[in-house]
């Protein structure tokens, strides 16, 4: 099991728990279980967050591993210059 | 749009008079192919004096006074060592104009025809009293510098007539003159207030002192008030109080993206004070 | 750390050679996006509304096409219908539909056979409006009483009973806000405003398009990023995108503003109706600051807890910030997590609202968002070690973040190293430069998070052991050079036998653009793995010649070379022996990489500014500027001083004058340069810099990414030095002499 | 609209031009002439992009109209290199990284060039000032005054 941490406005489309914990082991796995298990959170997912592993924000990649250890924090999508 | 390269003032009022849509003279062109490129103007003619003899003359007068031709540039004008000696508050005002590039092309009379309350060169002429030949359909003329300026972007030419020359009074013994002028940046900014300064003493009293304001009211103006306040002074802190008060209360500046009113009326005091400083110490022959 | 240790075993990398393209810069050759021509070409202008919001009823073109040399007019009946979010942004921005919703929104375009004749048909296209009600400023746009610029865009996130301007709203935070203003010794809270400042890139837009019946088309011009030109244009038009091929010129400056379209389909759309002729558009100056895209304006509350040592107990931050009349174009996403990153603070709440008003849509400037928070932050940061009489370094080191902080937006940091940028900037001569009367000297810390991005590189053997490289970033600070640098480093070879090329849209893999501080950083990188994967097969080619196994060469200083004495006895077979024979050992040797690169490291940096006041006009004169940052390691530092420099430049700009100014009929009133006032060279001191090389665990180099952190701090840290010379604090930018001044008179 | 024909000396070879009188020298640099690399950025004589020599005057060739060179020399970025050989501000420029994007470049060494013809050691002061109105965004000007100030210590014989 993986553990996501949301924002604050990702809380209250999830039950209002400061994270939610899924069964994954790819980004992609852990977008479509966050949504079969709270529905409410797929409009924001669709549109785009930024997914921060250990620390980094990373781009987007549905097959990048997750995995227990690892610590994962959703952020809206941040965007460069 | 049509060009004329004309070979004298007469044939550019002759064009001038014939023409029946829109006509620009064209010395410099700092202002008049900036406003062609907004869209703001769109000439039918065009008439290109700077191939008139004479024109890119700077002579000192059997008076002492000094003529300037219409297209002498602001660098042509920087680079005569002797009407800088003279009259250094007209020639700082002038160099204050644009850019090093746009100093190689804009002229005192373009500055002056341009009409804006904020051109840098005008409340320097206006002090020193320099006055305008003019030439036009209806014949030659002469007209103080302070009588140019009608409204923002007007002047009081007549339809058809141009400024062929530029006077300066003579400098005289013990005279000294100073520009100032407010922007935000260090360069590159149209004056958000401007005064110039004009002053003869007699030992260490003021004898004559005229205060020109920029960008403080529709046009460039003269202030007597401020120039009263000196005369008689040793530029005491008195006359210096005295002048401050004049200069604002002679201010009608309107708020814009340069400058709100009351910014504008506080400095004008400012520059006031700081430039009739400058003027007197080069009166007395203390700075260049 | 000291930097000569850091490049041991560097033989290239952190040295200052040449960049490639700096011959064809200084000569003139080099060709921005004005410049290129094309045969049979017709030249475009843009009809754009006078008013900030007005319905569109009739547009009467022909009166233009009357005009002898007049090719093609187009409108939105030209363009595709049926497009949704961004897509459709960018169409409804493209050219305007029913309604012009800014002062300067494009509603027809023409071509004709030269730019003159192009731009007397533009007055001649007549159109009829229906001025509506508008509103620019934020606070205005969001009031209960505001003009609705377009209802139903607001998303999920935005709180019942708002105004339908308020399309975005986004919290998040830690711990107990409550419980930290609680343990605080000193609560303080402001309200700070920036205008929308311009990027103000000296090259205007400029493109040439073609499109023919076919759907195929060619597009030259200046652009961050091409594969999103193509992907914009082709979406925007309703073609295919890999019938559109992108070649991007040289780039005249971007800083984030050239990342997206503006009036690139207007030319393609013109050439197809004029049936295929390319189409040649360039912005003038005007249209670059009335229709492009400036940053947000924004309105911000904050509120800050602080121990009397200056321990910080919480932070609270609402921003309000508007980035046009378009959804998801302000920066709000990323002001809110960087108000804070730089410290450790237990106790967080952050706040954000993005509002439309009628203007411009936004695009990405410099660290988008990051100096608007870093503004209100650290301008009240200031405030309150003053208040307690502590030193705003020192208070800023004790609240530092670090590897292992929870930072501020959640996650836990990596190796960072504000801590060292830090000590670096306390450790500087001009922090004890003696200050004059009406003088005064002001800190501020920044944060930018960097950014991978999608990247593809290839990298070719030459048949002399030369080496070409094709990256899709275009250059803009000298990545061609840094590139070089790496790769040459990589192979063993000189810097000069590498070529770096910015190559069009059918040459590689999708490239995200040149944005996010990420050209070093990602192509850099994607050109280093290119490089390994073909000393691997420079190694199979050798170990062929020798006979031996390929686990048995290994690469040293530009050849293969038997790895041991095991491996036999052979002579070392170079790049350049290798490349001669390639065509009859196997055929071309390339390398090439795609991937979205991981290994981000954000960076921090901290700006100190010394400033005379007059206090008798209220003008701030920059007399001293420092800048510290970590850059992970500098691979080419005169292009990193370079940013630093410029990005101090453009905060500096943004914090004195640099400002949009609407009239009450919200048209803009300065799209000039006269008006729009950048810094111009008498304006700057020298900007000193310090390269704190803290190495990105993430990049083979130690990259971090440089081009963006530097604007972060400027806008507070003049700001506060203002304060400490004049006495005036302002919280509203820009500090133009007259509100400095109006500030000092009403303290007096 | 009739175009008028015009003959002027440019970078010192003779070059000939119709030109629709609408049209500013810059236009005629950059499309009769083929000579791109005087830049426009703003066309109103604010960012200096365009700035060439005039019979030897430093202008903004935004600013003059393409029929007012009739019989006049004009000097663009690309005759500053002579025989293929760097003029000094060119190759310390390159040296000292004083161009991120390189498009305010050429207007600027135009005017560096013509700077250093009438003060060949100007100070940091001058030399920011006479630089004032030539625009960028990139360098926050730093560099570039460095390699003015090396260019004309190395011109002078000092460096």
């Amino acid at each position: 099991m993986i553990k996501v941490h949301l924002w604050s406005g990702l809380r209250r489309l999830a039950g209002g728990a400061e994270a939610v914990t899924v069964q994954a082991a790819t980004v992609g796995q852990m977008f479509d279980a966050m949504i079969a298990a709270h529905p409410g959170l797929e409009p924001v997912i669709k549109a785009g967050v930024s997914v921060v592993i250990d620390g980094e924000v990373t781009a987007g990649g549905r097959n990048l591993a997750v995995k227990p250890e690892n610590e994962i924090y959703l952020i809206q999508r941040v965007k460069g210059g | 749009m049509r060009y004329h390269a004309v070979g004298s003032f007469d044939e550019a009022v002759r064009i001038s008079a014939s023409a029946t849509g829109v006509t620009r003279f064209l010395a410099g062109g700092t202002d008049v192919l900036v406003q062609l490129r907004a869209g703001i103007v769109q000439p039918d003619d065009i008439i290109d004096i700077k191939h008139v003899p004479g024109v890119k003359d700077i002579t000192r007068r059997a008076d002492g006074g000094w003529d300037i031709g219409a297209a002498v540039s602001g660098v042509e004008l920087g680079a005569h060592a002797a009407l800088c000696r003279d009259w250094p508050g007209v020639v700082e005002g002038m160099r204050l104009v644009g850019s090093t590039q746009v100093q190689g092309r804009a002229t005192l009379t373009g500055n002056l025809c341009n009409g804006s309350p904020a051109a840098d060169s005008v409340p320097g002429l206006m002090a020193a009293g320099a006055t305008v030949s003019v030439t036009g359909p209806e014949g030659a003329r002469v007209m103080a510098v302070a009588d140019i300026p009608k409204s923002p972007g007007k002047t009081n030419l007549k339809p058809g007539e141009v400024i062929t020359r530029v006077h300066l009074p003579p400098r005289g013994a013990n005279g000294g003159d100073s520009y100032l002028r407010f922007i935000p940046r260090t360069e590159m900014d149209i004056a958000v207030v401007g005064c110039a300064v004009n002053l003869r003493i007699d030992g260490d009293t003021i004898t004559e002192a005229t205060v020109a304001l920029g960008a403080v009211a529709p046009t460039v103006m003269l202030v007597p008030a401020a120039g009263a306040a000196l005369v008689g002074s040793t530029l005491d802190d008195a006359a210096l109080d005295a002048l401050v008060i004049a200069a604002r209360a002679a201010c009608r500046p309107i708020s814009d993206k340069r400058g709100t009113a009351e910014f504008r009326i506080e400095v004008a005091g400012v520059l006031a004070r700081r430039a009739a400083s400058i003027a007197y110490a080069r009166a007395k022959g203390e700075t260049a | 750390m000291p930097k000569d240790e850091l490049k041991a075993g560097f033989r290239l990398v952190g040295t200052r050679p040449n960049r490639p393209d700096g011959l064809d810069k200084v000569t003139g050759r080099a060709r921005y996006g004005a410049d290129i021509v094309a045969a049979n070409m017709l030249h475009a202008a843009v009809v754009r509304s006078p008013y900030a919001h007005a319905r569109i009823k009739k547009i009467d073109a022909s009166r233009a096409l009357a005009l002898e040399g007049v090719k093609a007019v187009v409108t939105r009946a030209d363009f595709p219908t049926g497009l949704t979010g961004e897509d459709w942004n960018l169409q409804e921005n493209t050219i305007a539909g029913d309604t012009a919703l800014y002062d300067g929104h494009a509603v027809a375009a023409v071509a004709a056979t030269s730019a003159l004749v192009a731009q007397d048909a533009a007055r001649l296209i007549e159109v009829e409006y229906e001025v509506l009600p508008h509103v620019t400023d934020v606070d205005a746009a969001m009031a209960p009483d505001a003009p609705v610029i377009r209802a139903g865009n607001a998303d999920h996130s935005v709180p019942e009973g708002m105004h339908p301007n308020v399309v975005r709203y986004i919290d998040f935070g830690h711990g107990d806000i409550e419980a930290g203003f609680a343990a605080a010794d000193l609560v303080r809270e402001g309200t700070y405003k920036t205008e929308a400042t311009h990027q103000g890139y000296i090259e205007p837009h400029a493109c040439l398009g073609q499109l023919g019946a076919d759907g195929r088309g060619e597009m030259w011009v200046c652009t961050q990023g091409h594969w999103y030109i193509r992907r914009m244009c082709a979406a925007v038009l309703g073609i295919e995108a890999a019938n559109l091929r992108v070649t991007p010129s040289e780039i005249g400056g971007g800083f984030g503003g050239k990342t997206t379209i503006f009036m690139e389909p207007l030319a393609l759309a013109l050439s197809r109706k004029a049936g295929g002729r390319p189409v040649k558009l360039v912005m003038s100056r005007a249209e670059v600051l009335r229709a492009t895209g400036p940053t947000a304006s924004a309105s911000m509350d904050v509120k800050i807890g602080m121990k009397k040592d200056g321990t910080i107990t919480a932070g609270q931050v609402n921003f309000r910030m508007q980035g046009g009349a378009f959804f998801g174009m302000s920066p709000i996403a990323e002001a809110l997590p960087c108000a804070f990153a730089c410290y450790d603070i237990p106790n967080l709440m952050h706040e954000g609202y993005e509002v439309l008003a009628n203007r411009p849509k936004a695009a990405a400037y410099r660290a988008p968002g990051s100096p608007m928070a870093a503004f209100a932050v650290e301008s009240l940061l200031d405030e309150m070690c003053r208040e307690l009489s502590l030193d705003p370094l020192q208070v800023r080191l004790k609240n530092a973040a670090k590897e292992g902080t929870k930072s501020s937006y959640g996650p836990t940091y990596n190796r960072i190293g504000l801590v060292e940028t830090l000590e670096a900037t306390m450790a500087h001569p001009n922090l004890s430069a003696p200050l004059g009367p009406n003088q005064g000297r002001g800190v501020a810390a920044g944060f930018w998070f960097n950014h991978g991005g999608e990247t593809s590189v290839s990298l070719q053997i030459g048949e002399d052991g030369t080496v070409g490289v094709s990256v899709g970033t275009p250059d803009i600070g000298g990545s061609r050079a840094s590139i070089a640098l790496m790769v040459a480093e990589t192979l063993g070879i000189e810097y000069e036998a590498v070529r770096v090329n910015v190559v069009e849209t059918g040459s590689l893999g999708v490239n995200e653009p040149t944005h996010g501080s990420r050209a070093t950083f990602a192509s850099g990188k994607a050109a280093v793995e290119a490089a390994e994967s073909a000393i691997k097969q420079m190694c199979a080619r050798a170990a062929a010649e020798w006979g031996i196994d390929p686990e048995a060469v290994e690469w040293v200083d530009g050849a293969a070379r038997p790895a041991g004495e095991n491996a036999g006895k052979f002579p070392p077979l170079t790049i350049g022996e290798i490349g001669a024979k390639m065509g009859g050992t196997g055929g071309p040797i390339s390398g090439h990489h795609e991937s979205v690169p991981g290994g981000v490291g954000a960076s921090f940096g901290v700006h100190v500014v010394d400033v005379e006041v007059d206090p008798e006009t209220g003008k701030s004169t920059v007399l001293r500027y420092l800048v510290v940052q970590d850059a992970g390691r500098a691979i080419h530092p005169a292009y990193v001083e370079g940013q630093y420099q410029g990005g101090a430049a453009q905060g500096i700009g943004w914090a004195l004058n640099e400002e949009y100014i609407y009239g009450a009929d919200g048209r803009l009133q300065n799209p000039m340069f006269l008006d729009y006032r950048i810094p111009v060279a008498s304006d700057l001191p020298m900007i000193d810099t310090v390269i704190v090389e803290v190495p990105n665990p993430g990049h083979p180099y130690g990259v971090r990414g440089v081009g963006e952190t530097g604007i972060a701090p400027p806008l507070a840290a003049v700001a506060n030095a203002v304060a400490a010379a004049s006495g005036a604090r302002l919280r509203t930018l820009p500090l133009s002499p007259p509100k400095v001044l109006a500030a000092i008179k009403a303290g007096q | 609209m009739s175009r008028i024909h015009i003959t002027t000396t440019v970078n010192g070879e003779a070059a000939e031009f119709l030109t629709d009188p609408r049209e500013t020298l810059l236009d005629v640099l950059r499309n009769q002439l083929g000579l791109t690399g005087s830049k426009e950025g703003c066309g109103t004589g604010d960012c200096g992009a365009c700035s060439v020599l005039l019979d030897g005057v430093l202008v903004s060739s935004c600013l003059v109209l393409g029929v007012e060179v009739q019989g006049k020399t004009v000097e663009t970025i690309e005759g500053m290199a002579t025989d293929g050989a760097l003029h000094p501000l060119q190759r310390h420029f390159i040296e000292h990284a004083a161009l991120q994007c390189g498009f305010c470049t050429p207007g600027i060494l135009v005017a560096a060039k013509a700077l250093l013809a009438q003060n060949d050691n100007p100070t940091e002061t001058e030399i920011r000032y006479w630089l004032a109105g030539n625009l960028c965004r990139c360098t926050g000007y730093d560099k570039i005054v460095r390699a003015v100030q090396d260019a004309a210590a190395e011109m002078r014989g000092a460096a």
